[in-house]
């Protein structure tokens, strides 16, 4: 061991010098505004476990980036997305922000994908003193972390989904409410909150909780749980699912003949896929929704017919709340009439969300102090094998149906 | 006491499927000394191929086997020739490790580019399909899944017992040495051994898909498993490992019930640290687990 | 090379002269680091050099194990995981001071690798390798689960231990100096170690381990050391990453690929050599920039780190360094070579030695000749009598 | 072969000696209840066919395979079942069979690994101090092999390794030193080397004990022959007696 220090050096000096060189060229240009595009910078998670609703996310920006444009712009002026891969990855999401905000130079920053990134981004956003608005952070553990700088871009937070369905279900008569509920949910804060949201309404009304189970994100076999569930035989069964995990617990429900009088699934009954996969034994199967195509708020109709246009598909919810997203920024830009990184500017529009209702595709939302948003999610269920909106009644494309058949 | 019966058939075709595969990574360690960390990389590569093959052909998920059988037989095969064999024997456990761990990187990389990371189920008509035994609920996949695990065990059995090829892979896995002294080739029946090994996660894998989601980086959530089988039940010992499999799968099922999946996921890995405290060669297996 | 007569003055001018040559390297090396925060142009460059420098520290512990010892845990994120999180936890609990907070983290993470170290060496080589695996894997499990304690899925915010008065840049400056100053320590006892007879008979055990045991080296002992003082400064790494990182979620923490990286950035480095797992860091995580840079929303990063390993495994396993230093010393007069001792100076040395000496003296020259492969291939009983 | 004066009465106590030693490997008894006592301040030597167990009986003894039944003791403590480092400080120092050195490290760091005392400073203090230095650079001219101080063990010939791996188990000072096959694989003129060494050192007091094939060595070399035929001693006496022994021959010869 002679050299390795000399190597070492030589190696440390060298990249030093790239570093230097691969930070020159961009960073801090973002000075003089005014006339160039607004730069808005966001970190998603392209790849890796939560790529699939990222991707949906992405759409979603990129759409309402594109519509934007078409429209004048905002202030006037262009925007521009520049679109990071967080892989998933926490510690990546907040260097993403970091780089975002130093050295790419961006006047606004979107929020990135999933609770699980959403905090950390949040306190990058926060220490530089940036507004956060984020299209996918519901669980309440997102808003008890202290940040004043943070507004989620959609009708309610987890815990709320099933609001409309709790009242419904305490609406009627004694004797007609179930008596018994089973309840799964995934170690996810947001999977978690769905199912624990409508349990503690539940519990509230006296329904008995026969069994709770929680599994982890990577659980793929069932089998176990579906057991202890169909053991209990529960009137209601509730999944605080994301995607896969709903269809791999309603096929193994099926595989031990299991018939529950009523099935909540948060997330994956609302993907268009979700038919095919458990093989069309939809047929009433319940699941909250931050967004749906049909409504007639008064930008849904541009949205989603330039989405369809654009894309080919009509927008789902995660591509729902990118869209509002920016609306929600848009609306505080023009109203303060400034799109800089700098801090007086960013805490304007901070306070300006605070005071304002902003009017968006999935309705008009406002904020409390913590930034949780005021609204509740509609109810679809899947009524003559496709999925309607069942609560609450004035919205209702169908009737609630209260008695599951068979699947 | 439903609930414990049907437990106990859950954990029974889930320890099937754990032997099978557990089987193929003792094998390894067996013929080379190999902790072969891409194995359940490998069984994911084979769901995706099933899933690939349902999907394009419309066929069958089990007919893809006639494919993916020979094609992992002779990628391991030519692992263990053009890979494996390179490494110093000096070194060979701990730059296996890392060398199979690095496959098992490029295997999870090349799938998510290929097939993204999109979690992935072949649907079957018969996926919900079910019957009763007394008073138990058999899922009819779950059945064909444990019916492979059994055929393939049982041939891999009869291989090592009744055939010449398998007489001199047993000798390898006893004693390299003495095996090359009587003339056999041992280089070469490693290399067979490893294509055995990879087969094993072929048909693994397809069992696999018939009743679950996969998605590229699942393969870290069987490893950790497997690696504690191999272990409890001696590493290098393919009966061991198939009976480290049932008790250990068996086990997982009927925990369930009272400490809850995630809970009763760790009891793989008490097992493990248990046997390494008490009985470091493991509870079935052979003595090579002592110098290993 | 000495000469007979003069074997101590000689050495002792050598090493004077490769003390000097080391004492400048280490200068400019230690400039270089120091400098690091007014050269870089941003605060995200800055916070990309803590990370590395949070690399550096946790493939520098690593290296404690898996150098001396030549046993390769890829579960070391386990002990950087249990050290943010025990960090943490002190803080929010106890109200401890958060520096002494990371301390305690260290020392409590070292106490539970004692038992994992007893469970995981008692067994040579393959066990250790499943055990590091395992014990990421079910510390996911379990700090998943707890959350009444560990605060679950949702993760865990730490603290902060400067006051809102310090901004974020300054911050990063701040953790920047901190890794730089635990990457010293942890550098400065692989040092020490290095050079004494505990650090001896470590590299003996990884060279051949029943030859050392049979020299009356405590395979065991030793390996259980090394095992504990890894984990503790792994667990300082991950503490004071967790403390400048301000959040903890389970999945990100325990996990194998941090671990891999881990081995990834020693061993193309050179885990035989002190800057080795440094110089691998450096590397390592500028790389994982440049990727991210360059083919951004794909998954190639794995592709590229599996591709990496796998080359390094079977083309590099000594690291960079060693063959840096091969380089260097082939453009080199070759002044350690055997050769240069003449054979009268020797036979000169050999006279004052003895008679017996001399008569070996003509023996060794004949049997240099004799090239019988030495690694452990199997030579069979046959070829003698 | 002369032993110094005042250690003549030490001859007749034993060194390692063995009682109903016993190892099995699945189906094969490769050490069956083997008795051997080796005498102190001797060369003794252990010979036997191909496959008769010395390798075996060897390691027992050693502690790197435990034994199944029987007891090692050597100067009358019982050793039995004791790791190996500690029978190594008990003061039994081994060569291995194809002799293994350590690869990369030099021949001076291989000198430096035998540990003497395990006393925390000692073992925490530099390798490398002046009085352990000049011990190795003994050692290594002793062997012949000083001039290759500064080269990496895997660099030197087959010959001068075996002769490293002497000095190195010389480095721990041990009263005993078993040579496992110290003449395989090497040419005539180094193992002429390797004998005037045993013989040199035995003179200064060291007990040898030898696992030999090569009968010109044994029998020029040994005070004490044991023969060991299927897993236990045949016969055991002075060359002269081994060597006229009919069971030797036959287990030899096949007859």
């Amino acid at each position: 061991m002679k050299t390795p220090y000399r190597v070492a050096g030589l190696a440390l000096a060298s990249c030093l010098a790239l570093t230097a060189c691969m930070s020159s060229g961009a960073g801090g240009d973002s000075a003089e505004d005014g006339d160039g595009p607004i730069k808005i910078g966001i970190s998603l998670p392209l790849t890796g476990d939560f790529s699939e609703p990222g991707k949906g996310v992405q759409r979603g920006y990129e759409a309402w980036a594109d519509y934007v444009n078409e429209n004048g712009g905002l202030l006037g002026r262009d925007v521009e997305l520049t679109i990071l891969d967080d892989q998933s990855n926490a510690d990546r999401v907040a260097a993403d922000y970091e780089k975002l905000i130093n050295q790419d130079g961006v006047d606004l920053v979107f929020g990135p994908f999933s609770t699980r990134l959403v905090v950390p981004a949040a306190q990058v956003a926060q220490d530089y003193g940036f507004l956060f608005v984020e299209p996918a952070g519901a669980a309440e553990e997102v808003f008890t972390q202290g940040f004043d700088n943070l507004f989620y871009a959609a009708p309610a937070i987890a815990d709320d989904h099933y609001d409309y369905l709790a009242d419904a279900i305490e609406a009627l008569p004694e004797a007609q409410r179930p008596k018994t509920a089973a309840y799964a949910a995934m170690d996810d804060p947001f999977a978690m909150g769905t199912a624990y949201g409508l349990k503690s309404r539940l519990e509230e009304m006296g329904v008995e909780t026969v069994v709770d189970e929680v599994y982890p994100p990577n659980t793929t076999d069932f089998g176990s749980i579906a057991a202890k569930i169909a053991d209990s035989n529960a009137d209601v069964v509730v999944g605080g699912t994301q995607y896969q995990d709903a269809v791999n617990m309603i096929v193994a429900l099926q595989q031990l003949d299991y018939q529950p009088k009523m099935a909540a699934f948060s997330t994956a009954p609302t993907n268009p896929e979700f038919p095919e996969a458990i093989g069309s034994k939809t047929e009433g199967i319940l699941s909250p929704t931050g967004y749906t195509p049909e409504a007639d708020y008064p930008t849904n109709q541009e949205f989603v017919e330039y989405y369809t246009e654009r894309n080919g598909t009509p927008p789902a919810e995660d591509e729902a709340n990118a869209w509002t997203t920016g609306q929600v920024v848009a609306a505080a830009v023009e109203a303060v009439e400034c799109a800089s990184p700098d801090p007086e500017c960013q805490s304007q529009l901070i306070d300006w969300l605070r005071e304002n209702e902003v009017e968006t595709v999935v309705g008009p939302l406002t904020w409390d102090e913590q930034g949780r948003p005021e609204g509740a999610h509609l109810i679809q269920q899947y009524v003559d094998g496709k999925i309607r909106i069942v609560l609450p009644e004035e919205a209702a494309e169908a009737e609630l149906i209260l008695e599951k058949p068979a699947w | 006491m439903s609930l414990l019966l049907q437990s106990l058939v859950l954990g029974v075709l889930l320890g099937g499927l754990y032997a099978l595969l557990a089987a193929g990574l003792t094998l390894y360690f067996g013929v080379m000394r190999v902790v072969m960390i891409a194995h359940s990389a490998f069984l994911i590569l084979a769901a995706y191929l099933a899933w690939w093959f349902t999907s394009e052909t419309g066929l069958d998920p089990l007919l893809s086997l006639v494919l993916t059988v020979p094609l992992f037989f002779a990628m391991g095969v030519l692992m263990q020739r053009v890979l494996i064999s390179r490494l110093r024997p000096a070194t060979l456990t701990m730059m296996s490790v890392l060398l199979t761990f690095s496959i098992a990187l490029v295997i999870e990389g090349m799938l998510g580019f290929a097939f993204s990371g999109t979690q992935r189920r072949i649907r079957l008509d018969y996926g919900g399909a079910n019957f009763e035994v007394f008073g138990a609920n058999v899922a009819v996949v779950k059945l064909i899944a444990f019916a492979l695990a059994v055929v393939s065990l049982a041939a891999l059995f009869l291989l090592m017992k009744k055939t010449q090829f398998g007489q001199a892979l047993r000798a390898t896995i006893q004693h390299p040495e003495a095996a090359r002294l009587i003339g056999i080739n041992t280089e070469r029946v490693a290399g067979y051994g490893f294509g055995l090994g990879l087969a094993t996660a072929a048909i693994g894998g397809t069992a696999l898909a018939l009743d679950s989601t996969f998605y590229p980086s699942l393969h870290w959530h069987w490893i950790g498993p497997l690696m504690a089988i191999i272990v409890v039940g001696g590493l290098g010992s393919i009966p061991g490992a198939a009976i480290a499999a049932m008790v250990l799968g068996m086990g997982q099922a009927l925990l369930q019930i009272p400490l809850g999946t995630t809970w009763a996921q760790t009891f793989f890995y008490i097992a493990l640290f248990a046997t390494l405290m008490v009985r470091p060669q493991g509870f079935f297996g052979g003595r090579l687990a002592q110098r290993f | 090379m000495p000469s007979a007569s003069d074997t101590v003055s000689t050495t002792d001018r050598r090493s004077r002269g490769s003390v000097a040559l080391k004492a400048v390297g280490l200068l400019v090396l230690a400039a270089a680091v120091l400098s690091f925060p007014s050269v870089a142009a941003n605060p995200f460059i800055l916070s990309v050099g803590v990370v590395i420098m949070s690399y550096a520290v946790l493939a520098t512990s690593w290296n404690f194990v898996g150098g001396f010892t030549g046993y390769i845990s890829l579960g070391h994120a386990a002990y950087s995981g249990l050290g943010g999180y025990a960090t943490g936890l002190l803080v929010i609990h106890t109200g401890v001071n958060p520096w002494l907070g990371m301390l305690l983290a260290g020392l409590a993470v070292a106490v539970l690798a004692v038992p994992i170290g007893i469970a995981s060496l008692r067994v040579r080589g393959a066990s250790f390798v499943i055990v590091s695996i395992a014990l990421v894997l079910i510390l996911l499990l379990v700090f998943q689960s707890w959350g009444s304690f560990t605060g679950g899925s949702n993760g865990l915010r730490v603290p902060r231990p400067f006051g809102p008065e310090v901004l974020r840049p300054e911050q990063h400056e701040r953790f920047f100096y901190l890794h730089a100053a635990l990457l010293a320590v942890a550098l400065l006892t692989w040092w020490l170690i290095d050079r004494s007879r505990f650090g001896m008979g470590l590299k003996a055990i990884r060279e051949d381990e029943d030859k050392a045991q049979a020299l009356g080296v405590p395979t065991f002992t030793y390996k259980l050391i090394a095992f504990v003082v890894s984990a503790f400064f792994t667990a300082l790494g991950g503490g004071l990453y967790a403390l400048w990182f301000g959040f903890l979620d389970p999945i990100f923490q325990f996990s194998i690929l941090v671990g891999s990286y881990m081995v990834l950035m020693s061993l193309l480095g050179g885990i035989r050599s002190l800057f080795g797992p440094f110089l691998g860091a450096v590397i390592v995580g500028y790389a994982v920039e440049y990727f991210k840079n360059q083919y951004g929303d794909t998954q190639f990063h794995l592709v590229a780190m599996g591709l990496l390993l796998g080359l390094v495994v079977l083309f590099m396993p000594d690291g960079i360094i060693p063959a840096a230093t091969n380089l260097v010393d082939r453009f080199r007069p070759q002044k350690t070579s055997i050769r240069e001792v003449t054979q009268a100076e020797l036979a000169e040395q050999r006279r004052t030695a003895g008679p017996e000496a001399a008569q070996a003296d003509q023996q060794a020259r004949t049997d240099d000749g004799t090239d019988i492969p030495t690694s452990d291939s199997t030579v069979t009983e046959g070829a003698r009598s | 072969m002369t032993a110094t004066a005042d250690a003549a009465p030490a001859q007749q106590t034993a060194s390692l000696a063995t009682v109903g030693l016993t190892k099995r490997f699945g189906g094969v008894t490769a050490v069956d209840g083997a008795s051997v006592t080796f005498h102190h301040g001797k060369v003794n030597a252990l010979i036997g066919p191909n496959g008769s167990g010395k390798t075996t009986f060897f390691n027992c003894v050693t502690g790197m395979i435990k034994p199944d039944e029987g007891t090692v003791s050597y100067r009358g403590a019982d050793i039995t079942g004791k790791a190996p480092h500690r029978i190594a400080r008990a003061g039994v120092g081994r060569s291995f069979q194809l002799c293994r050195v350590f690869p990369r490290m030099t021949v001076m760091e291989n000198m430096l690994v035998a540990v003497r005392s395990t006393s925390l400073r000692r073992q925490l203090a530099s390798a490398r101090d002046a009085e352990e230095l000049d011990r190795a650079r003994g050692l290594l001219a002793r062997v012949g092999i000083e001039h290759l101080e500064h080269s990496l063990a895997r660099d030197i010939s087959y010959g001068q390794q075996k002769l490293l791996e002497l000095a190195g188990v010389l480095m721990a000072d041990p009263e005993t030193i078993m040579l496992d096959e110290p003449a395989g694989g090497v040419n005539p003129a180094l193992i002429d080397r390797i004998a005037n060494l045993v013989r040199s050192l035995n003179a200064e007091g060291k007990t040898f004990i030898v696992v030999e094939h090569n009968m010109e060595l044994v029998m020029g070399l040994s005070d004490h022959v044991v023969v060991f035929d299927r897993g236990r001693p045949i016969c055991e006496g002075t060359p002269t007696v081994v060597q006229s022994d009919p069971r030797v021959l036959e287990a030899y010869l096949g007859i």
